[in-house]
């Protein structure tokens, strides 16, 4: 493994996700028929908070940390995902490793709203908990059906020995579903609602410590698609070179966000007890296509 | 399918009904300060500048509240609500318009009265000529009120002296 | 700056500005395309924008707001003629005003609005970016607009203090009489409103001095009754009255 | 005798030496602890070397006075385990305890402790079951005696009465049937004759064990004790029972069901089935918790889920054998491993919550708030062992978890795949949960049980460090511990297991074919040189300037801003409401039970002491003022005043030290127990 | 019978309490005026608005007023109303107090609506209601000194004296329930359009009770006014009171000077303010819809309710010169005419507003999230709202029966037709439902006025108003009844104006309708009442005791210049 195979995926998926954030805006705006900010903008924010200082609440530590390790921790995800032929660190059982490095962000969101006196920052944090909490089960049957599928637990040999069967199409909608709800996409956004609790955790981030947290919430974002555009594109594409696989990847996860940010402007937000109350729903769903699974469909 | 305006890349014109930004217009002002006692927000002002003789009218459009009160009352059409709106500014001196008037001086004292130049010539355009001795009028309207007063005064006396022998 | 977050804050304003915020952030004028974007907390703030006269109950919390904005830039955007300079509302009792501004002055340009909490502020050491002032009551979304485009040097200032000797006495005379003229401006205002009375006054004028006598006068006006609108043209056919009225009444005696 | 031999002895000896010094200083607490403790460290010190010794030797058996004993790798699980804990909690006791100074008997409270270390240390080396049984039970009794040190409080004499009594029902009773049945089959105790003689896999066997061990370790629906008497235990106390005791049953089940009879797949799925729903209910009760060691105590049933559910799998896999016995015995030592792994996080956390109840003097959560400022370190601890409890990489409890995750995904069985979500969700609970234990305690602004307080003493922080330190080694490097822990489903299937080198923890033979083996070092690497590339990119100055907390304008005081404990997740438990009635009434359901069969226990108890009543009361004359406290606890008496009396007739030294009448009673229950275990045994 | 009881209600009034009601006097078409003893008031009062037979009762208003210089004493009224087809009338109930002894027995506890009216005398004018269960301070800023009353004649307005104030003695909030924290939403939240600060006291998520400090926005025009303002400029300031809803209070202001001078307005104006009106109500039903899908996160739904709002907002400058404060209104009539191609223009707009706005009230209700989010959310019962006398669609969609232009028709509505939507739920759906219908119901009004639109002048002559006349103007505002109390004073000047708008009613039941909720609802239910702030905490109280000349005519001009001693 080269040093380069891992600062690629890094600064591919550090570059990417501001551009990708920027494109759902533009798409959001032309729903709305608007004609929308530049694609770029997200970056253009982005530097521009990272160049503020920041006006700090609290001495906390983890307070000051929690972007950092959040931004290290999505990006860090980045490393077992498979970009066309490269997976940068794979090794098997790394599907679980990837599930709680992203946790790892959801993490240092709410360790860091809770660690104010502030009921918006500790109620944006027991949101994402919630959140976490309730949406962790479907993804559990997801990946359940897919290692009964495959036989393994490597995010990059999965894609590649799935057997076409019904549940496993069951199963990608279902880990479909658990990316958008751990995306955070209206309507499941509530841990970040601006009308509600001013953005929650982020409501006392400000300057270059903002910047970075947000960051750290698209990469989170974006390798989530990634992870599910891997799915999708690698068991299609199998013997394809590499560079081919790599740009459908790229463009499934454009298609996938799109759709996504399209879902997203037709819905208003859920409450946080709606949105449990429907991701238990899917999760009673998903037994039944575990259940489909196990009889070998 | 956006419906987004292009606007400020194009220049656009607000309509004919706008009631933008006034404007007093120097040439036709009389400094008469109709606009002063109308405007709600007191964003005109009459000041009057006795010692050098000058009266300014004050404009600030960052207190106009564009009601066009100030048109309304304007006998001499001088000031107009303009179309303009693009007035922003970093500086708050931007948005003030003075006209100045020059104040008629008193003949008979030497002192500045307390209306213009102009307010003159425009009161005796309205003045229905058949009705009044215009050159006694033009001779008065150069003193200041204490002279008329003066005058009046002595001019009772110069009559009861007549009257009453 | 290709990003402006901005922080609303409503000093006691009359709502006017904020709907007139929230229009320019919409389909038709979307200030988003600039990188404007209403945040929810001044943390995340660029700029605030300012509402309304700035009511001592409000100080405090303005106080608290910008007090919680990262140190730079802290732009103000002072929207609306209150917020500028205090408005209407500039000297009543509740509106905080510094001691040493008073209340009645003749200054300008006119103080008031949120200028007074910059300036507190500054006097304590907080710093304080520039301030944009949109003055307008409440301002329409282009003028939002263009003060944020300013702000982002996208346009070009275009107002300037004017000053203007006004020394000359001719102060115009118009082709009918400025007696007859000024009663039936009183009169029109109250048929057709001020507005519609001074250009139907202004088009009566026009007609006079092309008419060379009545005839032609009353042909032209005709002519402008089938051209226009109804109403308009009742005005224009009660002008002509009055007009000829005072005219054979003797008005042009002299 | 071989050294190994002889580090047991030096153990034993250590744990000898350290009564017999305390037991002058009857009058000086702080002394007797003290000297107790350096020497009861000494004594886990040593555990520590003969736990490596013994290792690198490979299993022993050798027998002391007619007791036979049996090292191999299982036992030496729970010495290392034992020997860790050991030596925290002697470090942190000697401070801690100046909780308890009021109620004085320093001397007694080392007694105890050591009679508990050594008798654990006796109950996972003994190969005989009757020895097994006597030790099993002097460890139920120290433990009980240990909970209810703070005996004049009444929740916490009713908790410990709840749990002795559940145990003796519930735990000792049980084995005490299966022993007589394996006697009955194979005419011998012995393990190795027990296991020689092909034992039929007789399903009642497996029950009593499984109830036996169950209780013992809390699993649903036995726990319902633990939440009660974990939080009434010192602290310290606290850590070994969560740490160590309840693990200690996890060696008898495997013991037992794997060693002595075979491992059967019904079985397996069995105690996979149990784990999982224990794990799932007990987390699920933990998330509502706002007291702090409650909440840690049904955590312990929680996590206790998760070991028996990666034993159960592993049972199921080592029975069903062939390819897939390799992959049993994984399961088993992601099992075992989650059990280290436990002792050391739980420990560390009861401690941590030792050390808040220490300087604040209070465990309510709500009433607890920004400690972070003035208790640094202990905020650092707690935080570790918070997140890997809940299973954060790159700490210890990931790796188990991780390891128990595949164990069921990769199982290919859709029942162990729906056992392993219910794992990863109730990861998020634990997560949820620890968030809240530590944001609640150490964030946010202060809260009203806390004045101006400074860190704990040193002698608590090393003991909190050590623990510390190990759930980050055992995390980066889990294949220091590895080998040890695949050694009894090696040894139990004959199938070894390649582990890789000590950097790498592959340890579940997939067919998930060019994977190579998860390195969790490099992987730290990463997130480490990440998080330093951020931070030195974009760095943040120290001098940045400070802001109030933001109250959207308007001040409010910041002791009522911000959510207290029981705010937490509100919703969510709201959800799952229905659970929570369920659950209680189950609890409800088995209290009831235990009410009823305690009541049948108290006159079995009453017509054995009527019958030795005669001889009772003829030396219980020669006992002076003994005075009866009717109304308290009348049971104990009505069972044990004979023997009572006995003691206090012949030894007329103890009499002014044992002063406290329950104290009494209890070690007559203890006397009362093995007299009937040496009975049965003489019969033998 | 009391002479002047010409009227059923108003008759059985004064056979109920006989010799206790003073004096009896029709000031207006639908308006009597009791005059009774101070400790009566709250007897009489509770009398009226608690009698069931008589349908939507309401406390339309209370003024206190300072009337020392004309009768050396303050004097308040209690001004109710008669809804729901009961019939068109107004009763006030008025007493004296003297300046010794200011108190007097509160209404508050018979008829919670009364609570605020109550404190903000208290607050104002230094009058005190015994037995008032809340008198802590309601309109005057924080750091103002007790004991200056501020709308007192003798206070003189340039002052704006101040005390020093530490966070603890700021305001005196409730403490937050046992078991709750405090979860502050406002002064500046963004989904707070105005500065307004809501304590809620929350057990997580969920809201225990609700403590409140508004009037934020208390800009004191009153005293500017007296001082500062001509009579015919206080058209401008009552329009900026609100921006969404200034037009409405212009025209109860003109109103109730008109009603109070005698003036006859041309049918032509009244149809303007008509039009004029039914586009505000347009553009601020639309506005708030958008906003209430903004608090719940719908922003593609709310960007499209401001695009199909946009165009109503050019209409409304190309009408009158503005998108917002229209400056259309004058005492006696309109100020700006609609010519031919103005009617063409609103007719256009609208005929493209009602098919766009159609399609996005059932594009929005179609979207599920929405719907679940607004469904059963926010409930107030129907008990809650008339015992807070709650107006506007905030009542009707509590079941309220009530609309000011049906009950108490003024301007043309007597003349068009119109439904009045009512709903029962109580809850934010059907706020929504109610202000959707209004749309509908709005765009036929001005239908049928440009239809019907009368000739003649826009502005009526008058001359004198006579002195100490009283009156009352009331307009159905967008959000509600605004009520204007008017008081001439000498030389044709105001001698008190009391503006009641519609929010005022409304906001005291809004915790009643917080409550049981969740921290996620409260910006939505608070967006579902339609707050104006500004409206509320507007100029209190505008007495113009002495005005400048208004309009420099010409011939004052003349006189200025040629009128010698």
């Amino acid at each position: 493994m080269a040093l380069w195979e891992i600062i690629v995926p890094v600064s591919l998926v550090l570059t990417i996700a501001p551009i990708l954030d920027g494109m759902g805006r533009k798409v959001k705006a032309k729903v709305q028929m608007r004609q929308g900010p530049p694609i770029l903008q997200t970056w253009y924010d982005l530097t521009s908070l990272l160049s503020m200082e920041p006006i700090l609440p609290t001495d906390g530590l983890s307070f000051r940390l929690a972007p950092y390790v959040a931004l290290a921790s999505a990006v860090a995800a980045a490393t077992v995902l498979p970009y066309g032929g490269l997976s940068p660190l794979r090794f098997s059982g790394d599907f679980f490793v990837f599930l709680y490095v992203v946790a790892m962000v959801s993490i240092a969101y709410i360790v860091a709203g809770f660690s104010l006196p502030n009921t918006y920052t500790n109620a944006g944090a027991n949101r994402e908990m919630m959140m976490v909490l309730s949406i962790e089960p479907v993804l559990g049957v997801a990946i359940g059906i897919l290692a009964i599928n495959s036989h393994s637990l490597c995010l990059s040999y999965m894609p590649l020995h799935l057997h076409a069967s019904p549940s496993i199409f069951l199963a990608i909608g279902l880990l479909a579903y658990a990316v958008y709800v751990e995306g955070g996409f209206v309507p499941f956004d509530a841990a970040e609602a601006e009308t509600e609790i001013l953005e929650g955790t982020l409501c006392e981030y400000s300057g270059r410590l903002l910047g970075v947290f947000k960051w750290a919430l698209m990469v989170k974002r974006f390798v989530l698609l990634w992870l599910l555009g891997s799915f999708i594109v690698l068991p299609l594409t199998k013997g394809f070179p590499g560079w081919a696989v790599f740009l459908l990847q790229l463009t499934a996860v454009l298609a996938i966000y799109f759709a996504v940010v399209t879902v997203e402007a037709h819905n208003a937000r859920l409450r946080i007890d709606q949105a449990i109350r429907m991701n238990t729903k899917v999760f009673l769903a998903s037994l039944v296509v575990l259940l489909i699974a196990s009889l070998g469909w | 399918m956006g419906v987004t305006l292009r606007y400020p890349f194009v220049s656009i014109e607000a309509p004919p009904e706008y009631r933008g930004v006034p404007h007093i217009d120097p040439e036709l002002c009389i400094g008469c300060g109709a606009c002063v006692n109308a405007c709600p927000p007191d964003a005109l002002m009459r000041i009057d500048d006795l010692k050098n003789g000058t009266r300014e009218i004050v404009l600030d459009i960052g207190r106009c509240i564009r009601c066009a009160r100030c048109e309304e009352v304007c006998p001499t059409g001088a000031v107009k609500m303009t179309g303009r709106f693009e007035v922003a500014s970093l500086d708050r001196r931007d948005h003030v318009e003075v006209v100045r008037l020059r104040l008629v001086r008193c003949e008979a004292c030497g002192e500045y009265t307390d209306y213009t130049e102009r307010q003159v010539v425009k009161a005796l355009q309205i003045l229905p000529e058949e009705e009044y001795d215009a050159e006694e009028i033009k001779a008065y309207s150069r003193i200041c009120r204490r002279c008329r007063r003066k005058l009046s005064a002595l001019g009772a006396i110069e009559a009861s002296r007549r009257f009453a022998p | 700056m290709r990003s402006v977050w901005v922080f609303h804050l409503d000093t006691g304003a009359c709502n006017g500005c904020e709907i007139e915020l929230f229009d320019a952030l919409t389909p038709y004028y979307d200030a988003e395309r600039f990188g404007v974007k209403l945040v929810g907390s001044p943390r995340h703030a660029h700029a605030v924008l300012a509402t309304g006269p700035l009511t001592r109950q409000s100080y405090h919390a303005a106080k608290e707001v910008i007090k919680a904005m990262p140190p730079k830039p802290r732009i103000i955007i002072a929207i609306g003629t209150c917020a500028c300079s205090g408005g209407i509302f500039y000297n009543g009792y509740p509106i905080h005003r510094r001691p040493e501004d008073g209340r009645k002055g003749s200054e300008y340009p006119r103080r008031g609005g949120i200028d007074e909490l910059v300036r507190d502020l500054r006097d304590e050491g907080e710093p304080v970016g520039p301030v944009m002032y949109i003055p307008g009551c409440p301002p329409r979304p282009e003028e939002i607009l263009y003060g944020i485009a300013l702000l982002l040097g996208l346009v070009e200032k275009r107002v300037r203090p004017e000053e203007h000797e006004a020394a000359g006495l001719e102060v115009g005379r118009p082709p009918i009489d400025e007696r007859l003229r000024l009663t039936l401006r009183e009169r029109l205002r109250h048929v057709i409103g001020h507005f519609d009375a001074d250009r139907v006054l202004e088009d009566f004028m026009g007609l006079v001095s092309r008419a060379k006598d009545e005839e032609e006068l009353h042909r032209l006006v005709e002519d402008y009754r089938s051209r226009k609108d109804e109403r308009l043209g009742a005005c224009m056919e009660l002008i002509e009255t009055e007009y000829l009225r005072w005219k054979r009444g003797g008005g042009e005696r002299s | 005798m071989s050294l190994t031999e002889n580090l047991m002895i030096m153990v034993m000896g250590l744990y000898g030496a350290s009564v017999l010094a305390v037991v002058p200083l009857r009058r000086s607490y702080g002394r007797a602890l003290r000297i107790g403790h350096a020497i009861t460290f000494l004594a886990s010190l040593s555990l520590l070397a003969f736990t490596v010794e013994a290792w690198l030797r490979g299993p022993l058996s050798f027998s002391w006075f007619g007791v036979p004993f049996h090292v191999d790798g299982l036992s030496l699980i729970l010495c290392l385990v034992l020997s860790i804990l050991g030596m925290a909690t002697s470090l942190y006791s000697p401070s801690y305890m100046e909780v308890y100074e009021r109620l004085g008997r320093g001397w007694l409270y080392v007694v105890l402790y050591s009679t508990f270390m050594a008798s654990m240390v006796l109950v996972v080396t003994v190969s005989n079951m009757l020895w097994f049984l006597f030790f099993w039970e002097a460890m139920t009794l120290s433990s009980y005696l240990l909970i209810v040190w703070e005996a004049d409080e009444e929740s916490v004499r009713r908790a410990g009465w709840r749990y002795f009594v559940t145990m003796h029902l519930a735990s000792t009773l049980p084995l005490l049937l299966a022993a007589g049945i394996m006697y009955s089959e194979a005419g011998s105790l012995d393990f190795s004759v027990l296991a020689s003689s092909h034992l039929g896999l007789s399903p009642l066997l497996y029950l009593l064990f499984l109830i036996g061990f169950g209780s013992k370790a809390g699993v649903f629906p036995l726990h319902f004790w633990l939440p009660d008497a974990h939080p009434a235990a010192p602290s310290n106390v606290s850590a070994l029972l969560s740490g160590v005791m309840i693990k200690v049953a996890v060696y008898g089940l495997i013991r037992s069901t794997c060693f002595i009879l075979k491992p059967s797949e019904p079985f397996g799925f069995a105690v996979a089935l149990v784990g999982t729903v224990t794990l799932t209910i007990g987390t699920l009760y933990a998330l509502r918790q706002t007291d702090a060691k409650r909440l840690l105590a049904y955590h312990s049933v929680g996590q206790m889920g998760y070991i028996w559910l990666g034993v159960g799998v592993g049972i199921f896999f080592i029975a069903k054998g062939g390819s897939w016995a390799a992959f049993g015995v994984m399961a088993m030592a992601a099992g075992l491993f989650h059990l280290v792994n436990h002792a050391l996080f739980k420990g560390l956390l009861f401690l941590s919550a030792g050390s808040v109840l220490y300087r604040t003097g209070t465990r309510d959560l709500n009433r607890l708030g920004g400690l972070g400022r003035l208790m640094p370190v202990t905020a650092l601890f707690t935080f570790v062992a918070a997140m890997s409890i809940a299973g954060v990489p790159p700490l210890n409890g990931f790796m188990s978890k991780w390891l128990i995750y595949q164990s069921t995904f990769l199982s290919r069985s859709g029942w162990f795949v729906l056992f392993g979500v219910f794992a990863l969700f109730i990861s998020a609970a634990t997560l949820a949960s620890f968030i809240k234990f530590y944001t609640a305690q150490f964030e946010g602004s202060r809260g009203e049980a806390v004045g101006d307080i400074r860190e704990v003493p040193a002698g608590m922080l090393a003991g909190k460090g050590l623990l510390t330190s190990l759930c980050v080694l055992f995390g980066v490097l889990p294949g220091l511990v590895l080998p040890l822990l695949t050694d009894p489903g090696s040894a139990v299937t004959g199938v070894s297991v390649r582990i890789g080198s000590v950097w790498s923890a592959n340890v579940i033979p997939t067919t998930g074919a060019g994977a190579s083996h998860f390195n969790p070092l490099l992987f730290v690497l990463v997130l480490v040189v990440l998080t330093a590339a951020a931070l030195a990119a974009l760095p943040l100055k120290k001098s940045s300037r400070r802001g109030r907390i933001w109250t959207t304008g308007e001040p409010v005081p910041s002791a009522d801003y911000g959510l207290r404990a029981m705010h937490y997740y509100g919703p969510f438990e709201h959800h799952i409401d229905w659970l929570y009635r369920t659950g209680s009434r189950v609890a409800d359901g088995c209290g009831r039970t235990v009410a009823a069969a305690s009541a049948a226990y108290i006159r079995l108890c009453r017509a054995l002491s009527d019958a030795c009543s005669s001889v009772g009361r003829a030396v219980s004359r020669a006992g002076a003022g003994y005075e009866r406290h009717a109304g308290e606890e009348f049971l104990d008496e009505a069972i044990v005043s004979p023997i009572v009396d006995i003691i206090k007739g012949s030894a007329s030294v103890l009499e002014d030290v044992l002063s406290n009448q329950r104290l009494m009673t209890v070690i007559a229950l203890a006397f009362l127990t093995a007299v009937v275990v040496i009975l049965l045994a003489g019969g033998v | 019978m009391i002479e002047g009881a010409d009227e059923k209600h108003v008759r059985e009034v004064c056979e109920r309490f006989g010799e206790r009601i003073k004096r009896v006097e029709r000031i207006a078409q639908n308006q009597w005026l009791l005059l009774v003893d101070k400790n009566d008031v709250r007897e009489v009062v509770s009398y009226v608005i608690n009698r069931k037979d008589w349908g939507e009762t309401q406390l339309s208003t209370m003024v206190g007023t300072d009337e020392r210089p004309i009768r050396g004493r303050f004097s308040i009224i209690y001004w109710l109303s008669l809804n729901g087809g009961e019939g068109d009338v107004f009763i006030g109930v008025k007493a004296y107090l003297r300046e010794e002894d200011l108190s007097y027995p509160s209404v508050t506890p018979e008829h919670p609506g009364a609570s605020w009216y109550e404190r903000e005398v208290h607050d104002l004018l230094g009058i005190e209601p015994e037995d008032h269960p809340d008198l802590r301070r309601l309109v005057l800023p924080d750091d103002w000194p007790y004991g200056v009353y501020p709308l007192r004649k003798d206070f003189d307005y340039t002052d704006s004296p101040r005390r020093e104030f530490t966070e603890e003695d700021k305001y005196p909030y409730r403490k937050p329930p046992e078991g709750t924290v405090v979860h502050p939403l406002g002064p500046y939240h963004v989904a707070l359009d105005e500065p307004g600060h809501f304590r809620l006291f929350v057990r997580g998520e969920e809201i225990v009770d609700v403590d409140y400090r508004l009037f934020y926005q208390h800009r004191g025009i009153e005293k500017i006014a007296e001082r500062r303002l001509t009579y015919d400029q206080v058209n401008f300031i009552a329009e900026r009171i609100c921006g969404i809803c200034g037009s409405s209070h212009a025209v109860a202001y003109a109103q109730a000077i008109e009603t109070a001078g005698g003036i006859e307005v041309p049918e032509r104006a009244a149809y303007i303010r008509t039009v004029m009106l039914e586009i505000e109500r347009l553009h601020s039903h639309i506005l708030n819809l958008g906003l209430a899908c903004h608090d719940a996160g719908f922003d593609t739904a709310f960007m499209h309710a401001f695009r199909i709002r946009e165009p109503v907002m050019w209409l409304a400058e190309r009408l009158t010169g503005n998108r917002k404060t229209y400056g259309m209104v004058l005492v006696g009539g309109a100020r700006r005419d609609f010519l031919d191609y103005r009617k063409g223009l609103i007719e256009k707009t609208l005929k493209r507003l009602k098919e766009e706005f159609r399609e996005w009230v059932d594009s929005t209700l179609s979207t599920g999230t929405f719907v679940k989010r607004c469904e059963g959310v926010g409930v107030l019962s129907y008990r809650d709202a008339k015992r807070w006398s709650s107006v506007g669609p905030w009542a009707r969609a509590s079941g309220r029966n009530i609309d000011v232009r049906r009950d108490h028709p003024y301007a043309a509505y007597r003349d068009l037709d119109f439904k009045v939507p009512v709903y029962r739920e109580g809850d934010v759906l059907a706020r929504c439902m109610v202000r959707a219908e209004e749309v509908f119901e709005s765009i036929w009004i001005i239908e049928q006025a440009l239809d019907q639109m009368p000739g003649g002048d826009i502005l009526a002559d008058y001359r004198e108003i006579p002195a100490r006349k009283e009156a009352l103007g009331y307009v159905e505002a967008p959000r509600g009844e605004d009520v204007h109390y008017v008081m001439t004073g000498d030389e044709n000047t105001l001698y008190r104006w009391r503006v009641r708008a519609s929010t005022y009613n409304n906001f005291p039941s809004l915790p009643d309708a917080l409550r049981g909720n969740t921290i996620a609802d409260a910006p939505l239910i608070i967006a579902s009442m339609d707050p104006c702030y500004s409206c509320t905490e507007r100029l209190q109280v505008v007495d113009v005791n002495t005005g400048r000349v208004t309009v420099v005519k010409e011939e004052e001009l003349v006189r200025g210049c040629c009128r010698w001693e």
